[in-house]
């Protein structure tokens, strides 16, 4: 680390002329990076010892921001049993998902720390974890003095908890390094589909890509004559954004055996551009044309899932939850005539998963740590998780016992497949993502191809040229 | 002095006295400070704004830097952003989509809304009516006027479509193409903005002498002419002012696409401040991303510079037409 | 001079952009004198007034008001009044609000009563007192410059400066205002300076004139001196309807003028350097028809001090000033306008020959005008 | 004949150009009275309900969206930021267009140019500016930056009314006995006033519907309904319904002012209408 020090003194130097808040936003940064992480023992968990004692941050204000999601409204109806059990205050600013990242990036990033902890995506780890904006919350989960008993790391799906640790080097596997953030809530992608067109057509849920593909197309040539006007065959998103990719794509993607990156002693090599890739992103493409939702470059969940809300897709491949809010009773008008299935197999009979983990992250640079790991601990807990899953709609839950719970699966099993797809899925569920810090820019990328390989572009050329200039910012 | 006021207004009172020698010495303002009374008016409205561009000047500083979210410590690199931004083609793509937009924009803009003054400008019984209700686009912000076309131009569920379709033209995949993408966007502008082109005309039609017309009546013009010869070269000035904001607020636009396409489909409408935006903020590389919104800025700056001088000349002369 | 001038302009200033508008300027207009600035327009008139309200700033020379330099002093502590050709009347107000404005200001304060009589007052003797609730903007331009001058005689003031006040009035009512103007009590007591393009104006109501021409003051005096005396051939030509006749031509080695083509000798009053390219001015009412025919030695009446000058030349053409006639005759190659009585006139048929009698007296020898330079007079 | 069926024509094409511009807010006041559940399955039949209204005024299921509050912000925020514009660019346009002083246009020039600035541009380093300087989420940070968008537009067409205006009438004011501050306001204010009350509507509007500056600059306490509208579309399905009501909410208080201000706003906007 003598290097960054070094760098920053230079740094500094150069920049001796520019005022005084020139610099917050940059040394904040470096100073995230270089001290806190960096010195291994140095974490503020240490600090922490005597028995436990929920008590112990009485009087302390957290400060959140939270994304508008059924999960925050969840949190937000019991933040009073949090208070009680613990005399921290919690404040808390909430913004709709399209503008949520942005306001967290850009307070992140200037180094101020104006929120204590905040929900992020396991990807956002890989963006977050590398600058130093993000609390290794090993230390604290390991301390016994920090950490309640019956906070039970142990309930947790493994491949929840791994998924938010890395070791904060491109290419190297998730579940190695430091904690960065904790499961909450997540998404698992799968196939949901209108029973009643099924039935009317005679269609059994896809097994393989390739009836995916097939049913998709049948149902956009023969619903609208069976009664569905306008209805078309699958519901994906399309948009020019990132999260075009890791839904129902990256799910398929993998369950098909294919990489969007290598990792070749060390170095990360794009490889969406394998011949194997550029037949399925060509398939997919094909399959949208066939039997997708028509403007499909501006689907996003809004359009996917209101399309299957409205009767006007036959099959949706995205998060479970952007179903299960159809599905729910009176959401919508397709709603009681939803079912989930865990969608096509890969060749191999694969159901590789790809997931969305809503998960809690502590700021790196937050005056208030203790309290604000008392409020994550909490709101992973096993009594907030399992009264949000049964009183409010925070489903797809992150912890075992939750999801063995009674009530929780009464409740579930309305919604047909609901729970079988579930378990079907959950062990095979991971981030099928190779982790790198340039994750945004590779998948919104990646969707800008899908477009243009949609459009009619030849997807070889596309694909290649993407790999190309994603092999230089990457490698 | 009011006490004293002299019942005949001789050259009696207030300054005016003493018509003699000065027998009160009169308050002289020297020269230095009568010569700084424009600039004490003004300089407020340039600190206020200045003051608030100290962080432009910030950013500008970050542009010589590599400095992102994965480079903490950065290093001084002169003008590498800049020569690695144009060394891109995709920012010549992004250039290119930009220039459309915004020349699409400000044209159909310019056209429609002085078509729309001079309809107004007749002020029939329905134009009195409808101009009440003129600048209410104009009221919706265009982020939400961007989604709710979005809303209205899906395929699916849209409600253009389902009013398209008794016409056998259903099916129109909006924005699905690179054109259609761009059209649509061009769309969504020029609803919400040409009530203002409009508007600026309207004010100036107006407010246009009534002599040459009515000279030109007797001579027995026609439409045709009296517009080209008359109408269009007296109310360009007004016009042009309205242009210059439409043309420089739509090649920084951001709200629309960022609402409506997000820059797709592929790059087809991304134009340099969505580009600019996903770098500095999605992407966090923040000296590049502010690099673009720098050259972008000194775009618009250049663009401009040359449209105002123009604008001056074109008010000198219309100063010129008599009345 | 015992007392400072009301108004002094030393070496005045003033450019604008490229365009200079007052060149060095000097000026004096004593206390409680009615001075008219005379000139074309573009000349400096309105510049000259603004410079001495503080509306302008001179580049360079200085503004005295009763002896006190005005550098740096506001209008408003300047203490004069001025009417502008634009009236400038506020739009937004009516015809008594216009009136009342400087009786509202803080300066120049008066009872509501007292401003109302006064405003009463002046509305009366200008005749625009029924006008009084209308607002500015149904106000024909003749009435709006009545109400602009109105403004102007309402208040006290060390000096009144007035821009073409009667420019806009019909032509009955500008001679009835001009009779009248000089004679308003304020204005008999308060120093005024009167700017104009009408010299029949000038002459009509001036203590003293002065005519200004590219932002130089050309000659100042009374209208007797500008008229016998003027500086040069400019000023010569701003007075008198027909203008002045000016004839190019040399003197000869006798000292007599003579005409380029020889057409005629005259002889001159005043010593001028022999072959000089010179041109001599006569005014068209000063010269007298002989009638035609042979010289019958019949001098006309009012040429009896000395021997008058007779010229001969044919009738070009004649044109009915109403009671008098203006004659165009032909002498040589040269042109001489005169005025004469309609009834003298008459029967007179172009091409026909007349004789002219010319006072010598009343000769004027100027210089040859020179490209923006008017020739200067030659005087003993 | 001809000029009759001319006229009707100018009528039927003015017709066509205000159902392209209305249809959109029609669409929205349909969207507005749609239950969420119909949002997506009906177009013009459905069982119309004011809970949209209710919800977004906070009288119905809470959505967690306190968009009174963001309303009542969005009135502060604009209405100061409006009214500091005035106060500052109003004597500035006056001087920009009264005096030719040295470096004067390119003052305006500069001046103007801060409209070109991308937003963006300036956002980050200003939000950690406004961290330090504690303007961040407060009323004065929004109207401070919200000059961006205001003040450039009324100091730029307010000097072309103050060009327009004769100065000769202030020079009046002046002989008049009066100083050059009420000459200021008792003269030539008073005769832009149709100009002042149509550049302030216009940026009124541009400053309410702002979008980027809010999204970054504020939080909770001061966000505006620009931002707080689109707040409705997050949550376990899109509610364009709300999204619709909040933005027919937000656009009543520009509406209003615009119908107050009616008269002046063409009028007012005409350069030359202060001339009699």
């Amino acid at each position: 680390m003598d290097m960054h020090a070094h760098d920053r003194r230079r740094f500094l130097a150069i920049g001796a002329a520019a005022a005084a808040s020139a610099t917050p936003l940059l040394t904040a940064c470096g100073a995230g990076f270089g001290s806190d992480n960096s010195k291994g023992g140095g974490s503020a968990a240490d600090d922490v010892t005597g028995s436990f004692d929920w008590k112990r941050a009485k009087g302390r204000t957290v400060k959140a921001l939270l994304n508008k999601h059924p999960y925050t409204d969840a949190l937000i109806a019991d933040l009073k049993a949090f208070t009680e059990k613990t005399g921290i205050k919690v404040e808390y600013d909430v913004f709709p998902e399209d503008n949520y990242f942005d306001k967290l990036t850009v307070d992140l990033s200037s180094g101020r720390a104006s929120y204590d902890v905040f929900m992020l995506g396991a990807y956002m780890v890989w963006q977050y974890g590398p600058p130093g904006w993000l609390e290794d919350l090993g230390p604290w989960m390991r301390n016994s003095s920090a950490t309640g008993a019956e906070w039970d790391q142990a309930d947790f799906f493994p491949n929840l908890l791994s998924a938010d640790q890395w070791s904060l080097k491109a290419g190297a596997p998730l579940g190695q390094g430091g904690q960065y953030a904790l499961p909450w809530g997540w998404e698992t992608n799968v196939v949901a589909y209108n029973t009643e067109v099924f039935r009317k057509l005679g269609l059994k849920p896809a097994e393989t890509f390739d009836e995916l593909r097939e049913v998709a197309g049948a149902i956009t040539r023969r619903a609208p004559g069976a009664g569905f006007d306008g209805m078309y065959g699958v519901a994906v998103r399309g948009s020019r954004s990132w999260a075009t990719i890791h839904p129902g794509f990256m799910t398929m993607y993998a369950r098909n055996g294919l990489k969007d990156f290598t990792v070749e002693s060390g170095k990360v090599k794009p490889a969406m551009n394998s011949p194997e890739a550029i037949a399925f992103t060509r398939d997919w493409a094909e399959m949208v044309k066939k039997g997708g939702p028509p403007s499909w470059t501006s689907y996003t969940w809004y359009q996917c899932s209101s399309d299957l809300g409205a009767k006007k897709a036959g099959m949706l491949f995205d998060a479970d939850t952007a179903a299960y809010f159809q599905a729910v009773k009176g959401a919508s008008p397709a709603s009681g005539k939803i079912a989930f299935h865990p969608g096509p197999k890969g060749p191999d009979g694969s159901l590789a998963t790809n997931m969305w983990i809503w998960s809690l992250g502590m700021s790196a640079r937050s005056r208030n740590k203790s309290a604000a790991w008392l409020f994550l601990q909490w709101a992973t807990g096993k009594e907030h998780l399992r009264k949000g899953a049964i009183e409010y709609n925070h489903i797809d839950p992150v912890r075992k016992s939750v999801s063995q719970d009674p009530a929780y699966k009464d409740r579930m099993r309305a919604i047909p497949g609901f729970i079988e797809t579930f378990e079907t899925v959950v062990d095979r569920t991971e981030i099928q993502f190779t982790p790198q810090e340039q994750f945004f820019d590779a998948t919104t990328s990646w969707a800008a191809a899908l477009q243009e390989i949609y459009g009619g572009k030849n997807a070889s050329s596309v694909l290649n040229s993407l790999a190309g200039d994603l092999a230089s910012k990457v490698g | 002095m009011s006490g004293r006021a002299s019942p005949v207004p001789e050259a009696g009172h207030g300054a005016a006295s003493g018509t003699g020698a000065g027998k009160r010495a009169v308050r002289a303002v020297p020269a230095w400070r009568r010569s700084l009374r424009p600039y004490l008016l003004i300089v407020p409205a340039l600190l206020l704004t200045g003051g608030i561009l100290y962080p432009f000047g910030l950013g500008l500083y970050y542009t010589v830097f590599d400095f992102a979210a994965s480079k903490p410590q950065p290093d001084l690199v002169g003008i590498e952003n800049y020569r690695r931004i144009f060394a891109q083609s995709s920012f010549w793509d992004s250039a290119r989509v930009t220039v459309a937009y915004a020349v699409g924009a400000a044209a159909v803009e310019t056209v429609l809304g002085v078509a729309v003054a001079l309809l107004l400008h007749r002020a029939s019984f329905v134009g009195r009516v409808l101009e009440k209700i003129l600048i209410l686009p104009l009221m919706i912000a265009p982020v939400i006027a961007a989604i709710m076309w979005k809303l209205m131009l899906q395929p699916s569920v849209g409600v253009i479509n389902h009013l398209l379709e008794p016409f056998g033209l259903g099916g129109v995949q909006w924005t699905d193409t690179p054109t259609g993408a761009l059209l649509s966007s061009i769309a969504v502008d020029v609803w919400v903005y040409t009530p203002f082109v409009a508007i600026l005309a309207l004010a100036g039609l107006r407010s246009l002498p009534v002599s040459p017309f009515e000279a030109a009546a007797v001579d027995g013009a026609g439409w045709w002419f009296t517009f080209r010869r008359l109408t269009l070269p007296m109310l360009w000035p007004y016009v042009l002012v309205a242009v210059i904001f439409r043309f420089m607020d739509s090649l920084k636009v951001f709200d629309i696409i960022y609402a409506l396409t997000e820059g797709g489909p592929g790059d087809s409408t991304m134009v340099l401040q969505i580009r600019a935006y996903l770098e500095a903020i999605r992407f966090q590389r923040y000296s590049f991303g502010i690099s673009y919104m720098i050259t972008l800025w000194a775009a618009v700056y250049l663009v401009t510079m040359v449209l105002v001088r123009y604008l001056g000349r074109i008010q000198n002369r219309a100063s010129e037409v008599p009345g | 001079m015992t007392r400072p001038a009301a108004i002094g302009l030393r070496s005045v200033h003033k450019r604008y952009g490229k365009s200079t508008a007052l060149d060095g300027l000097d000026l004096e207009v004593a206390e409680g004198e009615f001075f008219c600035l005379l000139g074309p327009s573009g000349a400096g008139k309105t510049t000259t007034l603004k410079t001495i309200a503080g509306l302008e700033e001179p580049d360079s020379g200085a503004v005295e008001l009763g002896g006190v330099d005005m550098a740096g002093v506001e209008p408003y502590d300047r203490g004069v009044a001025m009417c502008f050709e634009s009236y400038a009347l506020y739009p937004h107000r009516t015809a008594y609000d216009n009136l009342a404005s400087p009786l509202r200001s803080p300066r120049h304060r008066l009872p509501a009563h007292e401003a109302r009589e006064r405003i009463g007052d002046i509305a009366e003797l200008l005749g625009i007192g029924a006008l009084l609730d209308r607002p500015v903007g149904r106000l024909s331009n003749g009435q709006r410059q009545r109400v602009a001058l109105g403004r102007v005689l309402v208040r006290p003031a060390r000096a009144f400066l007035l821009d073409e006040p009667l420019s806009h009035l019909d032509a009955k009512l500008r001679q009835a205002m001009r009779a009248e103007l000089r004679a308003i009590g304020s204005v008999r007591r308060t120093t005024t300076l009167y700017v104009t393009h009408d010299s029949v104006e000038a002459l009509a109501l001036g203590d003293r004139i002065g005519v200004i021409r590219d932002g130089r003051m050309v000659q100042t005096g009374t209208r007797e001196e500008l008229w016998h005396r003027p500086y040069d051939t400019f000023v010569a030509r701003s007075f008198g309807r027909p203008r002045i006749n000016l004839l190019p031509g040399t003197v000869t080695a006798e000292g007599h003028f003579r005409s380029p083509d020889g057409a005629y000798e005259l002889p001159l009053t005043v010593p001028a350097p022999p072959g000089a390219a010179v041109q001599l001015g006569v005014r068209p009412r000063d010269i007298g028809l002989l009638g035609p025919g042979k010289g019958s030695g019949v001098e006309p009446a009012g040429t009896d001090r000395g021997t008058a000058l007779e010229l001969t030349g044919t009738v070009h053409v004649s044109e009915l000033l109403g009671r008098a006639t203006e004659v165009t005759v032909r002498i040589g190659g040269q042109q001489l306008s005169l005025v004469v009585p309609r009834a003298d006139a008459a029967g007179l048929r172009p091409d026909r020959p007349v004789r002219l009698s010319v006072p010598p007296e009343s000769l004027l020898l100027f210089e040859a005008d020179r490209p923006a330079r008017p020739g200067r007079r030659i005087s003993t | 004949m001809k000029r009759r069926v001319l006229a009707v024509a100018a009528d039927l094409a003015l017709i066509l150009y205000f159902v392209f511009a209305l249809f959109p807010v029609a669409w929205m006041v349909i969207l507005s009275l749609k239950p969420t559940n119909e949002l997506f399955s009906t177009y013009f039949s459905f069982s119309p309900t004011f809970d949209s209204y209710r919800t977004v005024l906070g009288a119905g299921g809470d959505q967690g969206v306190p968009f009174v509050r963001f309303f009542v912000n969005s009135l502060v925020v604009s209405v100061g930021a409006v009214a500091l514009s005035l106060a500052i660019g109003l004597p500035a346009a006056y001087a920009a267009a009264r005096w030719r002083f040295r470096g004067s246009e390119n003052l305006m020039f500069t001046l103007l140019s801060f409209r070109f600035a991308p937003e963006l541009t300036v956002v980050i380093p200003l939000f950690v500016l406004y961290q330090k300087l504690g303007l961040f989420d407060t009323y004065v940070g929004m109207v401070w930056v919200l000059q961006l968008v205001t003040l450039p537009l009324i100091v730029w067409i307010m000097r072309s009314y103050f060009s327009d205006l004769s100065p000769e009438l202030e020079q009046a004011a002046l002989l008049d006995g009066y100083t050059r501050k009420q000459a200021f306001f008792k003269v030539a204010l008073p005769l832009v006033k149709p100009g002042i009350a149509a550049v302030s509507l216009l940026a009124f509007i541009f400053a309410w519907n702002n979008f980027v500056f809010p999204l970054i600059l504020t939080s909770s306490n001061a966000q505006t309904v620009t931002v707080g509208a689109l707040s409705f579309l997050g949550g376990d399905r899109p509610k364009y319904n709300l999204t619709a009501a909040a933005a027919l909410v937000s656009v009543v208080p520009p509406l209003l002012l615009a119908l107050t201000i009616q008269r002046y706003l063409v009028r007012g906007l005409s350069f030359g209408a202060v001339k009699s």
